[in-house]
């Protein structure tokens, strides 16, 4: 099975007007194949820095990432990444956007056609191919997203806080629509968030990160089944979700 | 293909009217475009730039182009006019000679032959005015509304100016300038076409003995082109202020000179002060030596 | 300041105003017909200098009549479609290229930025140098303005293009020239567009200077022939009309740019 | 098209390209340079109808040197400045007015907009007539176009105030007056900038048509006595003069407004 | 004591292109002086509609709204306003744009000055009142916006999802801070939010929506203690958390 990331003493620093700034310390990171990852942490912590680096879209500064063994050097289809804007091409429709996926699998004309449907089908919007991404609502902008991003079968899945946008509804049938993809695809996932309830309902490891410079702090295995509903964390995961708000705490004093 | 003309109808040069109104162009197997310019600056510009063959104006243009070593050449002098004016508005002065615009407010053309006119005017009388630019349909509004205290338009703006002032209409008739109102070709047409140019300068040769021996005929189809601009009876008035006839002789050299020792002096120009030997390439007078050779009076 | 009674604040707009709204350019129009006629029959200013709306009626009427109004009109639109065609044609090009690329962007910005604030009228003794006093000039002189608008806007688009569209579209295994076409040109297409609406009323402005010299026709040819004649009626019907075609293009641009940028509504 | 080898997507400048940043304008000056005096030299066009760059330097050490240059320079600025102020002065105060009255945006929008198209240079004969030949037609002229961009940009600003500070401002108990000053216009204001910008570009452009005629000095009046002149030269070194002119205003107007509406950074 | 809201056979329409929709049914409300009220419901139930009418921005259709017993006719320096996203005047200093809220007293300069700085001190800004709301992150411009509402004294509060815009630890300590002040000062809070647990954290009477009309469908009285811990939602508010979320549920299918 394939899907393996590898981070290697990855570090990353910016070069600004008052030089450079260490926006993420030397980190080692390994994501098994087909495993859901959540990177918690404070704002500027380093989170979308990491699963930018992942992406292919900005340089490690020193050290490396492998995914499946690879070196990467750049973005690649084997990558799929979802942002927290949706960044849907608003002058497409939803089935364009998942179009724009396959072209370059060169199928046949009717292929693409069916399978671009084939996925916004898996995400419920079968009916809403003709819409642009204008007249869908914040949910259904994301879901149209995921579908274009599944369209090119990536092994690793990167969603820099898919559903920080949506309401807190939303949110919950989100999570719902992601674990049943999930569950049929078992890509590898990394997950940026900074709302412990959502890693703690999401992930199968929570790794929490620390800012100034960048790093991670803790990592914990949850092992419980799902789904997993929020108002029995306390008896799922005793004490964890109030030893990880205790640990992002500090930071949000100077908020 | 047709000889492009830049041209429009004006009181100047009624051998171009008589030589269209009666067909000596088309008899002489010539196909006479004419396009109008509202200044001949702009139709010496369109010379110059290649969009017509030749263009009818005042001298000042070619000197300048002679001094700026344009490709063209001057083919003949349609007439000369000595009834260059100021004219002014008795509301604001009442000009009896041309001493009376001492002081005053003198709007003309920078840059035009008028400019010239009055400035050698000016100077010879040791007088001081205070000039001020505008472009030739500026000077008559000016006047009225008494932005200037006199103004040096163009003749075709006379009739206007009369008619605008009425009873306040003044006048000074200085004399001492002729404009010499020109037709210019450019260097590729006296080249390439020399048939064509000399059918069209016979032409006006034609036209010319025509003019000189019936001027009523003459001054109707001049008043009929203007269409309502000129009157006939203000077309004939200032008939006799001309001396229409088709040459080449050498006051329009020294004229010239003048005229591009004046733009030197005034450092509108540079270079070294032209002389007749160097003016003097930019006559061609051989199609009108051909027509008449009496007409060419060139050392 | 802020209608006086309107008691709940945001809805800004008073039910009889929106009522109105359709009438709205009539109403306008008839105010200023009122202001102008009461102002020439009051005597104050003479005809000459300030005529009376029926004297441009009557001048537009003649001019209509004549045949001279749909000669001009001609004549000037079709300059003006052809300079403009010429103009925004390179100016998409060349504000494509420079927005895009380091190297171009580098050389060309600040000598057309340095460009940018000649007018046109400005160059019209140089574009008769160039072009001499036909149609050549003329068709410079109005691409030369909509170029510099035109570039201006598609170099900014280009810029601004954002990241995470760029972003998206490497991810998905998009080639660059698929890359160029459907994401960042149509990303960039709204500034466009606003760029070629800029255009269309400099394309107006640079027509009229360039038809000051060496034209026989058109609306700016026009007017200087009314002016030579002190012909303030005629100017008045000539500038109304140069308004009404402005207003009008732009209109019609602006709802062929809504439907083509259709994702793009404020 | 987008740079060959940016194997990392996002970075969108390279280094050399940022190190070279503030040399940008001396490089594309330089190459512009170049090109200008090798066409030259190859003698391609003849010198009356494209000098080189050495003998439009030569024209603008002749202006400079008898004065010309600085006299122009000071006619100019002063007509566009009194010009601007004027034109951006009652542009911000109709634009308040029409941007938060009703009635006002109802009577005068459409007029407004009628006259928008209608370019400066159309109106010289008109201002002729009206103010004469003297500095008072090119105050209207320079006026009248500012006028109109400033009035436009000002009357969306008033309209896109959002509601929302409007509602904060009112259920904070504040009196409309207070209202309109310390809310309002400050919310307007970036719009308002935007205005006096473009005005600032449109007052030069106006300000070369206005010197067209009357004029006896100015950097519109030399460029026309040396189209008279036929002095290319001198035409390039005027073009150039205008065009930083122009660069020079904007950045400075950009200076300025960037400090006064200080929390609106793109 | 004051502050009382009465909401009377309250109904709303809106007049758009294809005729008039109404966005609230007649309802009936009272918040008691001092209260907490919260309202939930899904997105275009009308909860902004109620909290606007109130506020005076918009005019009842039929019905009336009296604020101790007087009607309104306007916004109202009486009822202040929070807004999700702060109408900080960006122009104005943080102390300024408190200062803006006691111009109306027309206090000595001296006075005016020192009781903004108080109010920047009871939210915990009392170092940032020289600078400007774009230089602040997210939570401090909410807290100077409540700095401000709260300068002017209102007897009531409405809050439009004060923090929907902020990040799960920024509107946690936001919570806190909201309890410490309201306790202080008691003003009547209508707070409007679609986060269950916010509304269980928070209030003393939550009102559940329904849209098509707008209209309350369930009130609960919520008696515990603050502060309460989401985490333990399921002990102190029994099946209740979940029988809201049932409630709202319908209405997620078609996001
Ligand atoms: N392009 C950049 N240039 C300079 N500094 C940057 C850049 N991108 C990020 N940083 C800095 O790097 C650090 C980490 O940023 P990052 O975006 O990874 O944080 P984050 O954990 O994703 O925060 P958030 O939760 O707000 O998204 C921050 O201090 C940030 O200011
Ligand atoms: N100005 C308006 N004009 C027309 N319809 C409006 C207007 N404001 C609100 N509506 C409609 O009224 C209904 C209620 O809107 P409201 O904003 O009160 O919902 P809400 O509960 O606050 O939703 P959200 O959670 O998205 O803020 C919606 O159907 C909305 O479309
Ligand atoms: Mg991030
Ligand atoms: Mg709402």
């Amino acid at each position: 099975m394939s899907g393996r990331v590898e981070i290697q003493d990855l570090s990353i620093s910016f070069h600004g007007r008052g030089g450079a700034t260490q926006a993420l310390a030397p980190t080692n990171l390994t994501l098994e194949p087909g495993t859901f990852t959540a990177l918690i942490g404070p704002s500027g912590c380093g989170k979308s820095t990491i699963l930018n680096a992942v992406a292919g879209f900005i340089a490690p500064t020193a050290g490396k990432i492998l995914i499946d063994g690879k070196r990467i050097g750049g973005p690649n289809p084997g990558v799929g990444v979802i942002f927290q804007q949706y960044a849907l091409f608003p002058w497409l429709t939803a089935l364009s956007n998942v179009k724009f996926a396959l072209k370059r699998l060169s199928l046949p004309k009717g292929e693409m056609e069916s399978r671009a449907m084939d996925c916004l089908a898996e995400v419920g919007l079968a009916d809403a191919g003709g819409k642009y991404p204008g007249q869908l609502s914040g949910g259904m902008k994301q879901r149209v997203a995921i579908a274009r991003t599944l369209a090119g079968e990536p092994g690793v899945l990167l969603m820099d806080e898919p559903f920080g946008a949506l309401d807190a509804q939303t949110r919950l049938s989100m999570h719902e629509l992601l674990l049943r993809i999930w569950d049929r695809r078992k890509a590898t996932i990394l997950f940026v968030t900074h709302d412990v309830d959502e890693a703690l309902a999401l992930a199968d490891i929570v790794h929490v990160m620390a800012s100034a410079p960048g790093r991670v702090i803790a990592t914990h295995v949850l092992d419980a089944p799902r789904p997993r509903a929020a108002s029995k964390f306390d008896t799922t995961f005793p004490g964890l979700r109030e030893s990880i708000l205790g640990l992002l705490r500090p930071a949000v004093s100077t908020q | 293909a047709p000889v492009t003309l830049a041209w429009a109808p004006n009181p100047q040069t009624p051998q171009i009217d008589v030589a269209i109104a009666r067909g000596f162009f088309r008899d002489a197997g010539l196909d006479v475009k004419t396009v109008s310019f509202p200044t001949g600056r702009e139709a010496f510009e369109a010379l110059a730039g290649g969009q017509v063959d030749m263009a009818f104006m005042a001298e000042l243009p070619a000197t300048i182009g002679a001094l700026r070593a344009q490709p063209f050449a001057v083919v003949a002098d349609l007439s000369r006019y000595r009834g260059s004016r100021l004219i002014a508005n008795a509301k604001t002065l009442d000009m009896k000679t041309t001493a009376d615009a001492a002081g005053k407010k003198v709007g003309l053309t920078i840059g035009a032959n008028l400019d010239y006119f009055t400035s050698r005017l000016f100077a010879a009388a040791k007088i001081n005015v205070t000039i001020v630019n505008a472009s030739p349909p500026d000077l008559l509004p000016a006047l009225l509304r008494g932005d200037i205290d006199i103004a040096v338009p163009f003749p075709t703006f006379y009739p206007a100016a009369a008619k605008a002032l009425g009873e306040n209409y003044r006048e000074v008739l200085p004399g001492g300038y002729a404009v010499h109102n020109i037709v210019a070709a450019s260097s590729p047409f006296i080249k390439m076409k020399p048939a064509e140019l000399e059918k069209f300068i016979a032409a006006l040769v034609k036209a010319d003995a025509i003019v000189r021996a019936g001027p009523a005929a003459a001054q109707a189809l001049v008043a009929e082109n203007l269409k309502g601009a000129f009157t006939l009876e203000s077309v004939t008035k200032m008939w006799g202020e001309y001396d229409f006839h088709t040459e080449l002789a050498d006051d329009l050299t020294d004229l010239l000179v003048d005229q591009g020792a004046w733009l030197i002096e005034k450092g509108a120009v540079k270079g070294a002060a032209p002389t007749a030997a160097s003016m003097r390439p930019y006559i061609a007078e051989a199609a009108l030596r051909k027509a008449d050779a009496s007409a060419v009076r060139l050392k | 300041m802020p209608g006086p009674a309107a008691v709940f604040a945001g809805s800004r707009d008073s039910w009889v105003a929106r009522a109105l709204e359709p009438l709205t350019p009539l109403l306008s129009f008839a105010m200023v017909l009122a202001v102008w006629s009461l102002v020439c029959l009051s005597g104050i200013v003479s005809d000459s200098v300030f005529p009376p709306p029926w004297q441009a009626w009557e001048a537009a009427v003649e001019l209509y009549q004549t045949g001279v109004l749909a000669s001009d009109f001609a004549a000037s639109i079709s300059r003006a479609a052809i300079g403009f065609a010429i103009g925004a044609t390179l100016g998409i090009a060349t504000g494509l290229l420079t927005g895009r690329t380091a190297l171009f962007s580098l050389l060309l910005n600040p000598f057309l930025r340095v460009m940018r604030p000649i007018p046109a009228i400005a160059l019209v003794p140089v574009a008769i140098v160039w072009f001499g006093i036909g149609e050549g000039s003329k068709y410079f002189l109005i691409s030369y303005t909509v170029f510099l608008t035109v570039w201006f806007n598609t170099h900014h688009g280009m810029e601004y293009v954002p990241d995470i569209y760029i972003r998206a579209s490497r991810c998905l295994g998009a080639p660059r020239w698929r890359e160029f076409c459907t994401v960042t040109i149509p990303a960039a297409a709204p500034h466009i567009l606003g760029g070629i609406r800029l255009g269309v009323a400099l394309a107006l402005l640079s027509l009229v200077a360039a038809e000051l010299s060496g034209a026989t026709s058109g609306i700016g040819y026009r007017l200087q022939e009314a002016r030579q004649y002190i012909r303030t009626d005629r100017m008045f019907a000539l500038l109304i009309e140069l308004g009404l075609l402005g207003a009008g293009l732009d209109w019609i641009v602006n709802q062929i740019g809504r439907r083509i940028v259709h994702w793009e509504q404020a």
